[in-house]
């Protein structure tokens, strides 16, 4: 009767909610999306080609440049790779403080991720809330190390700081503090009308599929897969503590939710833990002064806030930098997960679900 | 602080070094050469990782074997990369990084791929591969044979030249860019409309 | 005096309005004079002390179908010239008879009231109107002198709305 | 000659000018209240405890370029904010904020007019100022206003019938359609609507934060879909008559509520002779009292609840709200003619 016809609307690289410079082209049919093109790249620095021309140690201080709110987790992943290409032996003291590092860059993450995803919902007082807590882990990592977002916290072998005294009381306070706050962020928003409306069945994708697409980490385990690197591939020191894998029943917006929300309680459990069993010596191993793996190739990986983030490095043995140096971004594997995710949904949900699978750009285009 | 730079002449390829006697071999990788005898030539270990070497044409059948196999069950397709390795004839080594959620054990494949010559595209097998293969098809420009959106994915779409290969310069192209910059503002203007 | 400077400067924005919904080029901005012209006629209706169909003029026309025609405008493709202006005399005669139609009965009622000055009815309050106030006399009109076209005309809105509904129910 | 020009003509220049310092100031109390919702200060910088922000607000909006973008349909550019300020200014004519006040010995009524089709006159305007937001959205010559305009158009059409069906069984209630004439009709019951007509009342209060484009409906506004939805293009003061006009409708129903629902000027319970010392408050004190009260409720629900979805707004409206305003006119109408 009409000629109708779709509307491309071109969502991004600047728009409120695409979190960075991601780019979505979406096909409207009124406001439903029959089709979605993602477009990254605007953020490509070529980290992977630049660490191929820094040598070893230097490589740690670029990582914290992927993902940017996470900066201790990509941290750890590269260096405990270079630990098992040159098969080093870390102390048990820097593996627990590496962890306790860890746990807490996934509170930050999480506090992130959430607050945004909340935002995005229309919910914007989360968002001053999870930021308020996410303030106190900055701090708490600026008096480990000085820095507040990209710390170079840690060294090929170990530590390059000890914890100064008094953080452990502060880190447990900081725990005590986060694990009333949840409650408070769930106030408003788990059993919110108005949020279950718009996160329940929206997103759904099922496990079998979510496993073919590449998801991994919260997006992967909110579609009830119990995959967790910590726990099926220990690292740092994980095996040495007790904790559980939220995992999602039905793979929609609002269980991805609710996995990350249990995994802040999760967090502090695992924190707790490690602070209760920190071991005294030394924070970094015999490390030769000169660092030049043998030649070889490996690929480790380990459990980011966003997902499984891996590191395949290839040493020529020769040389003081690595000779392929590439890295297996989480938020990159997910975000391959929209056009599928979006595909009939309305133009809101595009936002939700773009919170939902928790995207960092400068990790997706690096 | 100068920028450490290679002096050394480029090597002709990893080691990837045979698995020492005394390692058990996962009983995948036994059943693998029974059942598919002579597709995987070659087998390396190294610090815990087994690689599966292989020649591009059997690469869809090890990968559906090792999806399917009950011993092998490899779903998750963590990672798809390469490296490139410039005097040799068959430049590229394309890496596939599998993980197996329910028995939880790893294996990388590895093919080695002459610069223009085509791979077959996984992306059927494990749908994730699409972004992956895309990604090495951009930086390094190894063709996907089949692949059902080979398009640039992290450079610009009138991109030139692949930027992780070895011979390319680290500050970028250079001039490569500029060569016509009125074909290249066309390009963007048909972009926008 | 003044009322009939109020009256024929409204009318002749009226008519002004009138004209510009037929002779626009853009089809928003035909829409756009069209709520011009009902405001207009809503002041008209004020000055003439029908407060009540004054408001019902503004909020039933201007504010709420006029509202749907913009959306029906604003959703169809406006860069094409609709099909009418390609082709100039295209249904003209249908037009042509329709416009005579309405001509001739416009001239007829004129001649007609003309003739019998007392046939025009105020709403003034009388003695067979029990009530006063400008909504209740309009009620009261409608419930008893105009019942039978009042219901003739909610039946009438009745299948329309039923027929609206088949047609989008056929659609999905 | 001066009770019927000079004093209305007063009245209007000071009710104008009050409303629009009070929408100004709208602005600021929507900042702090939201600033300490969530642990924030908001404004603080301009003057003690930002009280002049709103000013330093208008100079700035004022003084910026405006822009209109290149393919625009500039007519209908420029006149869409005008569009949607003036039926929010014009709609506070009707509203009374008290009967009849004392002043230097001069007895003044404190409203414009006292239409005797009050009611249906703030609708008529509210329905005007829809055109406003479609207009805007159509004349911008950009995807994201129009897909805001069609939000806008089809969500304000749609709560609009439920408000009028609500507002027709307050009309049954009270038995005028004039605005004084329902607060009369509250003194006369003894108790204010609200207790007489709840469900109403939160039917009213629904669509009025659908009407005004409030959370939790702003989808028309929704800035993290939509990039802020039909002002994307609007900037300097065009913008600030859309952003006014936002606040100046919310004051319009905040003070239509009050006066349908709580009583207007009336003091609580104006039945209840126990309670006349509240008599020595000024009624339109009482009158500001509760539409503030109204606005602080619109502000807290902004910080708090996230936005519904566009076909989760339409479900609401005609599966929910139209039904139970059909519901009550009829059961109000039964009651009415029975009693």
């Amino acid at each position: 009767m009409f000629d109708t016809s779709e509307l491309v609307i071109n969502m991004g690289p600047q728009h409120p909610s695409t979190h960075g410079v991601l780019r979505v082209v979406l096909r409207l049919d009124g406001e439903r999306v029959v089709g979605a093109d993602v477009v990254i790249g605007y953020l490509h620095r070529g980290i992977e080609k630049l660490c191929e021309h820094r040598d070893w140690l230097q490589i740690v201080l670029i990582t914290d440049r992927m993902d940017y709110v996470a900066a201790a987790s990509n941290n750890l992943g590269y260096v405990e790779t270079v630990e098992k290409l040159m098969s080093l032996e870390v102390p048990p003291r820097a593996r627990y403080i590496r962890t306790i590092l860890a746990e807490l860059q996934r509170i930050a993450s999480h506090c992130l991720w959430l607050g945004t995803h909340a935002m995005d919902l229309g919910a914007m007082t989360v968002f001053l809330y999870a930021f308020r807590e996410r303030e106190l882990i900055l701090d708490l990592f600026e008096d480990y190390c000085g820095a507040r977002l990209t710390y170079n916290a840690m060294r090929i072998g170990g530590l390059p700081l000890d914890i100064p005294p008094r953080w452990d009381e502060k880190v447990r306070a900081f725990c005590d503090i986060l694990d009333t706050k949840v409650y408070e962020y769930e106030e408003l928003l788990t059993r919110n009308r108005i949020f279950l409306e718009r996160t329940r069945g929206v997103g759904v994708i099922g496990g079998d599929e979510a496993i073919a697409i590449g998801l991994s980490g919260p997006a992967l385990r909110g579609s009830g897969v119990p995959r967790d690197v910590r726990k099926d591939e220990p690292y740092a020191a994980y095996a040495d503590f007790e904790f559980n894998v939220p995992i999602g029943m039905a793979g929609d917006t609002y269980d991805r939710y609710l996995v990350r929300i249990e995994e802040f309680r999760q967090s502090t459990r695992i924190i707790r833990q490690a602070l209760d069993g920190l071991p005294a010596g030394p924070i970094l191993g015999k490390v030769p002064r000169l660092i030049k793996p043998p030649a070889g190739e490996t690929y480790h990986a380990i459990e980011s806030p966003k997902g499984e983030i891996g590191y395949f490095i290839v040493s020529d043995g020769k040389s003081n930098v690595p000779y392929r140096f590439r890295v297996r971004p989480p938020s990159f594997c997910n975000l391959q997960a929209l056009p599928r995710l979006i595909q009939g949904h309305l133009v809101a949900d595009v936002v939700a679900l773009i919170g939902s699978i928790d995207i960092v750009l400068g990790e997706v285009d690096r | 602080m100068p920028e450490p730079t290679r002096t050394i002449a480029p090597p002709a390829g990893p080691p990837d070094p045979p698995p020492a006697p005394e390692i058990a071999v996962p009983s995948f990788i036994a059943t693998l050469h029974e059942r598919l005898p002579g597709a995987v030539p070659r087998v390396s270990y190294w610090v815990g990782d087994w690689t599966l070497i292989l020649e591009s044409p059997r690469l869809l059948d090890v990968a559906h074997y090792l999806r399917d196999a009950p011993d092998a069950r490899f779903n998750f397709l963590s990672d798809v990369t390469a490296s490139d390795w410039p005097v040799r004839a068959k430049r590229f080594d394309v890496i596939y990084t599998l993980y197996s959620i329910p028995l939880r054990h790893r294996v990388r494949l590895k093919i080695h791929v002459a610069d223009g010559e085509g791979v077959p595209t996984v992306s059927g097998i494990w749908p994730s591969a699409n972004w992956l293969e895309r990604e090495v098809f951009d930086l390094f420009g190894v063709r996907f044979e089949g692949h059902p959106d080979l398009r640039r994915i992290l450079m610009p779409d009138d991109w030139q030249g692949h930027p992780q290969r070895k011979d390319y310069p680290l500050e970028g192209p250079g001039e490569l860019l500029l060569e016509g910059p009125m074909e290249w503002l066309r390009l963007r203007k048909t972009d926008i409309e | 005096m003044l009322e009939a400077v109020v009256f024929y400067v409204l009318a002749a924005f009226i008519l002004g309005f009138g004209v510009l919904v037929i002779t626009a080029r853009n089809t928003v901005h035909s829409v756009l004079f069209l709520v011009a012209n009902f405001l207009c006629v809503a002041v008209l209706y004020v000055v003439l002390a029908a407060e009540f169909l004054a408001v019902i003029q503004v909020l039933v026309y201007a504010g709420g179908i006029v509202v749907l025609y913009l959306f029906v405008v604003m959703l169809v493709n406006l860069r094409a010239v609709p099909e009418a202006r390609l082709d100039p005399r295209r249904q003209s005669r249908l037009g042509f008879l329709l416009t005579t139609a309405l001509l001739v009965e416009v001239i007829a009622i004129m001649v007609y009231s003309a003739n019998r000055p007392g046939a025009v009815s105020t709403l003034a309050p009388t003695a067979d109107v029990p009530v006063s106030g400008n909504t209740e006399v309009v009620g009261w009109l409608l419930y008893t002198d105009y019942l039978i076209p009042f219901e003739v005309a909610s039946v009438l809105l009745l299948v329309a709305m039923i027929g609206a509904i088949l047609l989008a129910r056929k659609e999905a | 000659m001066i009770d019927t020009y000079v004093v209305p003509t007063l009245k209007i220049l000071v009710l104008l000018n009050a409303v629009l310092v009070a929408v100004t100031y709208m602005v600021l109390l929507e900042r702090k209240i939201i600033a300490w919702v969530q642990v924030r200060l908001g404004p603080m910088r301009v003057g003690p405890h930002g009280v002049l922000q709103p000013i330093a607000d208008a100079i700035k909006l004022l003084l910026k370029e405006d822009i209109t973008p290149a393919r625009a349909d500039r007519l209908v550019f420029t006149l869409a904010p005008i569009v949607s300020m003036v039926p929010a200014l014009i709609a506070f004519a009707v509203i009374p904020f008290d009967s009849e006040i004392t002043l230097f010995g001069y007895t003044l009524s404190l409203y414009v007019a006292d239409v005797n089709v009050g009611l249906l006159y703030i609708v008529a305007t509210t329905s005007i100022s829809v055109y406003g937001i479609i207009l805007a959205g159509y004349a911008s010559n950009s995807k994201f206003p129009l897909l805001a305009g069609l939000r806008a158009s089809a969500q304000l059409i749609s709560y609009e019938v439920a408000v009028s069906m609500m507002l027709v069984s307050m009309v049954v209630t009270a038995g005028t359609l004039s605005m004084v004439g329902i607060v009369e009709s509250q003194r006369e019951a003894g108790v204010w609507f609200v207790f007489i007509q709840p469900v109403a009342f939160v039917i009213l209060f629904i669509g009025g934060l659908a009407e005004t484009n409030r959370a939790p409906f702003d989808l028309p506004e929704a800035e993290q879909e939509l990039t802020g939805g039909f002002h994307t293009e609007y900037s300097g003061m065009r913008f600030a008559l859309f952003f006014l006009a936002e606040y100046a409708n919310m004051i319009v129903v905040s003070a239509v509520a009050t006066t349908l629902f709580l009583g207007g000027w009336l003091r609580p319970f104006p039945g209840a002779g126990a309670l006349a010392f509240l008599d020595f408050v000024p009624g339109w004190i009482w009158f500001l009292m509760k539409t503030f009260a109204f606005l602080y409720v619109f502000i807290w629900i902004r910080a708090t609840l996230p936005r519904y979805r566009y076909d989760q707004l339409m479900r609401l409206g005609w599966k929910v709200l139209i039904p139970v305003a059909i519901a009550n006119l009829i059961v109000t109408a039964f009651i009415r003619v029975l009693l």
